[in-house]
This record gives structure tokens, sequence and C-alpha cells, in this order.
């Protein structure tokens, strides 16, 4: 962008309203991220350190989600590196706190406090069980989820990187990192496959 | 001084229609505000409605009415150009006074 | 209908300042307050309400039409409307079963005007919605379940 | 509002809530259908337009270290003419050299005919819980309420607007922040909701049309009329970015970026949403 042009633009209207007959130059990324950073301010937890991209954010924004083969495959293969597997083997928590944690949106917003325990928030985007008619559609219904997909370890380690980190499967996948970014402990996240796969689960009833 | 109410009142064929909508918080006396104490209740408790000196409808309100409260109901015997009074007080005295003319 | 609102705008200034000085309306506004049913709107559930409001049972009645939503995206504003076809109505009561106090409104109707309302009331949670009408002196009853649902996604 | 709509409705309808009976009884609708029903229910009756009469009682008020009240502030169709300014807005002003939304227009106003410091004018912008409201959402009450039922008609003209388009369009598609959200993530396709709530696609013209007239909008969850700044304020909360600033260029960019794509609507703001 030429600032020099725009101001004798400024002062031209005036005289001749000739504004409109400018060239027209597009705002290189630069320009328009310095735009944006000036646009934002820390509040609360929410800083502006978070308008940084990951390399995996700025290739999904560059390629609006669908980025080419070899750059996909670079971004789930380092995902997929990412996952933490529960160690002593344990897959499932308690059910019923799942349900809890599918049903709360809240951490992480400048709202939020460190000490928020946050939500999975999984109704926004997922239909679980049939009794909550609140659900959104951005994300697969996973109602009679073990049904569907069995129970067995295949089923059990793809839920978890799944959970864990999305883009092991979809490079520029929409759901949240919930185990990498953390925002859900490794508990919550037992609790949560247990919602999915424990067979007493409202989500196979 | 509470705002001004909205109000509306036209004549139909079976009757004169009546909107009302008034500015209130209608606090319910549950909330806690950022401090964890509790914001006291503070609600519109009576309404009253008149045309031509005579009450066509009154009512009387819990804290559960909706904030900014909306209320419509029908009447007989009102003509174009009459007016009609609104008058509500809430919990803590306060109170206000509105009219409009029926269209 | 703009010069209409500006000139009631200032009328009703007029009243209230009348009213706060204590020329007019005042002892009219205190009476109101006085007419206020405490212990109705303290109840918990309809049988005390009724007895509250000076009746001895209530019956359920087909007379009594009620238009609710089925599901209702936030419990701060849900409409509802209630007509009664019962001769001699003289009271329209709505109540919310769940609610931690259940009366929520009382609307009486004199001869002359017509046996219904329409307003908005507030739900904790998903809650049968109860209207009563009070007519003739006696109490009758109808109801219908209103789901309220969790939005957004921030909370 | 009220005016032109109060003479519709009254027309139409003599009473929504009793006309509604006939169809209640028929009810084994689907939960969206219930939703549309619950919103058309809420139509009538929006207080909204209590804010309206303040916001015009406010904005003809002489008022800030000037004295003076907005009745001279110019919103792009001159100074004074406040009907359908509303909708072709964003846009480049010549005295700001700058393209400024209606909100980043009015503390332009308030500053500059009024004599407010810009430090005062931007200060909590927007009520918070059980709170008055701001003299901003009164006065953008006022004003969108004036551009009810006109064509949205956001210039491309200038190439500041077209910049700021251009950068609108870079923020929507940006992902960042601990959930790797953009603003794309929930308004990049079609028929998507969270959890009941139906979320516009602004690549297509149609849904962005929709959603763009219908704000400001009077929040029931809420009790409050709530501005555009408000509305990419908390998206942003909620998709867990840093806080946008008030009246910031980015956050008009955005503004910018939405209203283009909504160009050929027609206003119906303030509207009243859950």
């Amino acid at each position: 962008m030429n600032a020099r042009n725009f101001l004798a633009c400024g002062a031209l209207i005036a005289l001749a309203g000739a504004c409109a007959t400018q060239r027209y130059t597009p705002p290189t990324d630069q320009e328009t991220l310095a735009v944006i950073r000036a646009g934002f301010q820390d509040r609360g937890i929410a800083k502006v350190d978070r308008l940084n991209q990951t390399e995996l954010q700025a290739a999904c924004s560059k390629y609006r989600n669908n980025p080419p083969l070899e750059v996909r495959a670079q971004l789930e293969k380092a995902a997929a590196a990412s996952v933490k597997y529960p160690g002593d083997g344990r897959w499932l928590g308690d059910f019923k706190q799942g349900e809890r944690i599918a049903q709360t949106g809240v951490g992480l917003q400048w709202t939020d406090t460190a000490t928020t325990v946050n939500g999975g928030n999984c109704y926004a985007c997922h239909q679980l069980t049939k009794e909550e008619i609140s659900f959104g559609n951005l994300g697969p219904s996973l109602y009679h989820y073990a049904k569907t997909h069995g129970t067995g370890e295949p089923t059990l380690r793809y839920t978890w990187g799944k959970i864990w980190n999305t883009h092991a499967y979809h490079a520029c996948s929409q759901m949240p990192r919930f185990g990498d970014a953390g925002i859900l402990t490794e508990e919550q996240i037992r609790h949560v496959m247990a919602l999915l796969l424990d067979p007493d689960s409202p989500v196979n009833r | 001084m509470p705002d001004p109410m909205r109000i509306r009142a036209n004549v139909h064929a079976d009757g004169v229609d009546v909107r009302v909508l008034m500015s209130h918080e209608m606090e319910t006396g549950q909330r806690k505000d950022a401090d964890g104490s509790i914001v006291p209740a503070h609600f519109i408790s009576n309404v009253t409605i008149t045309h031509a000196g005579k009450t066509v409808l009154s009512a009387e309100w819990g804290p559960a009415v909706s904030k900014n409260p909306y209320l419509q109901f029908k009447f007989q015997g009102g003509s174009k150009g009459d007016e009609i009074t609104v008058t509500w007080v809430d919990n803590k005295g306060e109170t206000r006074t509105d009219k409009a003319t029926i269209a | 209908m703009r010069p209409g609102r500006r000139e009631f705008v200032k009328l009703s200034g007029v009243f209230a300042t009348l009213a706060a000085i204590g020329l007019l309306g005042e002892d009219e506004a205190r009476a109101q307050q006085l007419a206020w049913n405490k212990a109705a709107f303290e109840t918990k559930n309809l049988a005390d309400t009724i007895k509250a409001l000076g009746g001895s049972g209530v019956a359920e009645s087909k007379d009594i039409a009620m238009t609710v939503p089925d599901i209702a995206e936030n419990g701060a504003v849900v409409p509802v409307a209630v007509a009664s076809a019962i001769p001699g109505t003289q009271t329209i009561y709505i109540l919310v079963e769940k609610n931690p106090n259940m009366l929520a409104a009382a609307f009486t109707l004199p001869p002359g005007t017509e046996p219904g309302i329409a307003t908005r009331v507030k739900m904790a949670q998903t809650s049968n919605v109860v209207a009563v009408v009070k007519a003739n002196n006696q109490f009758f009853v109808a109801s219908k379940e209103v789901k309220v649902t969790l939005g957004g996604c921030g909370g | 509002m009220g005016r032109d709509r109060a003479a519709a409705f009254a027309g139409a309808l003599t009473s929504v809530a009793l006309v509604l009976l006939a169809g209640g009884a028929a009810a084994q609708n689907s939960t969206t259908d219930e939703i549309a029903r619950y919103r058309q229910m809420l139509q009538d009756g929006n207080p909204a337009e209590l804010l309206v009469a303040r916001g015009e009682d406010l904005w003809k008020t002489a008022r800030g270290p000037n004295d003076v009240s907005l009745e001279r502030c110019d919103l792009g169709l001159g100074p004074g003419v406040v009907k359908g300014a509303y909708a072709r807005l964003p846009r480049y002003f010549a005295d700001a050299d700058q393209v400024l939304d209606f909100e980043g227009r009015l503390v332009y106003c308030m500053v500059t005919l009024q004599g407010f410091a810009r430090a005062d004018a931007v200060k909590n912008p927007f009520s918070g819980v059980g709170e008055r409201q701001t003299d901003i959402e009164a006065l953008t009450a006022y004003v969108v309420d004036a551009s009810h039922g006109m064509k949205i008609d956001v210039p491309q003209e200038h190439p500041r607007e077209k910049a700021a388009f251009e950068r609108g369009r870079y923020l929507f598609y940006m992902r960042g922040g601990p959930y790797d959200f953009a603003c794309s993530t929930c308004h990049g396709a079609d028929n998507q909701r969270i959890r009941l709530q139906d979320l516009p696609n602004f690549e297509k013209s149609e849904a962005a049309r929709r959603a763009f007239a219908q704000w400001p909008a009077y929040r029931v969850s809420q009790g409050a009329l709530r501005t555009m700044q408000w509305r990419i304020n908390d998206c942003f909360r909620q998709q867990r970015f840093p806080e946008p600033i008030f009246v910031s260029q980015a956050t008009i960019d955005l503004i910018t970026f939405l209203g283009v794509r909504a160009n050929g609507g027609t206003m119906e703001a303030p509207s009243i949403k859950r």
C-alpha cells in the first residue's frame, strides 16, 4: 500500500472527487498482519501472543484448510508424533464425568481464569446422546459410537489420538487439539473416552 | 427516572389490541455479582392499565417475568383517539406512568 | 407515530415528577404495592399457590388454551400466551413449576377485557408452564412442558 | 423501529399470540422447527424499541465539552443524515482519512464535534450483565433503526475500502489461539449449527445478507441490545483469541468484509435473538 498516494487522495477528494480512480494495490500479508496485531490487546489469560500462528495454523489458513498433499502428509505426521497415549493402558474413565465435560464449554477465554476447569464442549459440534437435543452439527454425530466403531484396541487408539490431536488424522480438521493444546487433562480425556465407549454410557444406549 | 415505555394500542373489529414494552431489569434476587454477593431482587410488582377512568387490566408480577417486560391483551369499548394510561410500580417503590393514544 | 411518543414521554415525565413530590398518584402507587400477594409469590407448589390465592382446590380444564414453545432457545425469555374460554374468567395466573418460586404473574381482567394475555417469563430449567384461571371464584388449571436448551459455544 | 412496522403488525395480525393458538396444537415438529417457532414468537415486542427511543433523545441532546448534539455528525450521507446511513457502512471518510464502521464513526463525531477525549469515548462501550445500556449502545440502536428496510450497500470504490475488505478476509480465515479457530471454522460452510444456533456461511451472499441484516440485535439471553462491534468481540472471545480493541482497524476491516459479502440484503436490525 502506498501511504503517500492515499494522503494525496484525502486532499484531492474535496477538489475533484478523484479518489475512486486511484490505483489500488492489495495489502501485503505483512501489512495485513501489522493491522491485525495492532487491533488486539491482552485481556486476562488471553494474550496477544495467541495471534502468533503455529506452523499448522499458518498452513491451514493459507490453504483455506485444503493444503496440497505433501503439506498435508507432513502436518499429519507431525501431529501424530505429538499424541501421548495413556502410559498405564487405562483408556476409559467415568462416563458421567465425561458427560459433564461434553456439556460445558468454559475455559481459555478472557472471561475465564488460569484455574478454570476447562470443558470439552463436545455438544457444541456433535450429537452424543438421545437425551440432549441441543447439539451442533459441525462434527459428525457420535451417537452409538461404540456400536458403530467397536471397542477394540484400534478404536481406543484412534479415538484417543483424535481427541488428543485431531490433525494426526486430518491435517486441517476444525476440531481443537484437546490433549496437545492442554485444553483437557489426560484424566478428563479418559472420561470423554468413557462417554463414547463405555457400553453403559448414554451414548451407547 | 426509569426509561419510558413503548405502548401500542390499535382498534380492531373485535376490540382494542394493546401491546406494552417496559424498561426494567427484573432482577430475580438469585443472581450473584462479580464479587459473589447476591444482587437484590428488583422487579415490577404491579401494573395498572386504564381507559376512560376505568381499569382494563391490572397485574401482579413476581421476579420471574422477563427483563424488559412485554404484555399484550385486548379490551372492548375503546375508540380511535382515546387515551390509555399504563402505570407500573416496582418493589422498591419506583413508578412510571405513560400514556398512548389509540390508533 | 413519533410526535405521539414524544408527547407522552413529556406527559409521563410530569406525572412521575408529581408522584415524586407527592401531589398525585403516590397514594395510588402505595395502594398498588400493598395489593401484592407476597404469600402467593413465595409458594413452591401448585396446591400452596391456590391456597395462597384463596382457593380450596383446582380442576383441570380443556377450556384454557396455552401457547408456549415446545422448546425455548433461552430460558430468560419464554413467550407464554393464555386464553380462557371459561365463563366468568376473572384472573389468569402464569406459573412455572420448577422455578424457585412457582407463581410468575397474575392478570386481573375486568368485564370488557378479553380473557386472554400474552407475556414472557423466565424459566430456570425445563419444566411445566402452568396456567391457572380463576372464574366465578373457582380455580382451573392447564399445563404444558417447555424444554429449555443450552446454547452458544463459550459457556 | 416501531413507526412503519407497528402499523404493519397491527394490520397483519390481530394478535400474534392468540393467532398462534391455532398452530400450537399440531406440534410434532422437529427441534429446529420448534426453535424457529420460538424465534417467531419473540418477533413482536422487541425491547430494542425502548433503546431506540433513548438513543434518539441522546443523539439530539447537546453533550460533551463543546455542548453540541450529534445532529451534525456526517455518517457518510452528509451532516445530519441518519436515515439509511447505517446500511452503507463501513466506508471511507476523507476527513478521518480512514475506513470507519458506524461505531468508529460515532466515536469520531463524539471526539471532533462534541469534544470528548477519545479515551473517554471508547471506554466501556458494552454494558455488562444487569447494567444500564451504554450511550454507545443506545445511539447505535437509534441509528440502525433508521436504516430498517434499506438495502445493504457497503461501498468498495475507494482503494482504502478495497484494502479493508482484503484485510478483513485475511482475518476471517486466520486460524490461531489454543483452539486453532478462525472465523471460518464456524462460518465457512452451509447449514452448520453450534448447539441449536445457526451459523451463517459468510462465503455465500444469501447467508451473509441474512446475518448482517440482523445486527445489531436485542439478545434475550443477555437482556440487552448488542452492537456489531460487540458481536465481533464476543466471537473472538469464544474463538479464544485475545480481545479485539473497540473500533480498531482490524475489527472495522472484518465488518467491511462481512458487509460487502452481505451487499444487496435488506436491513432488519435491530432484530431480536436468543
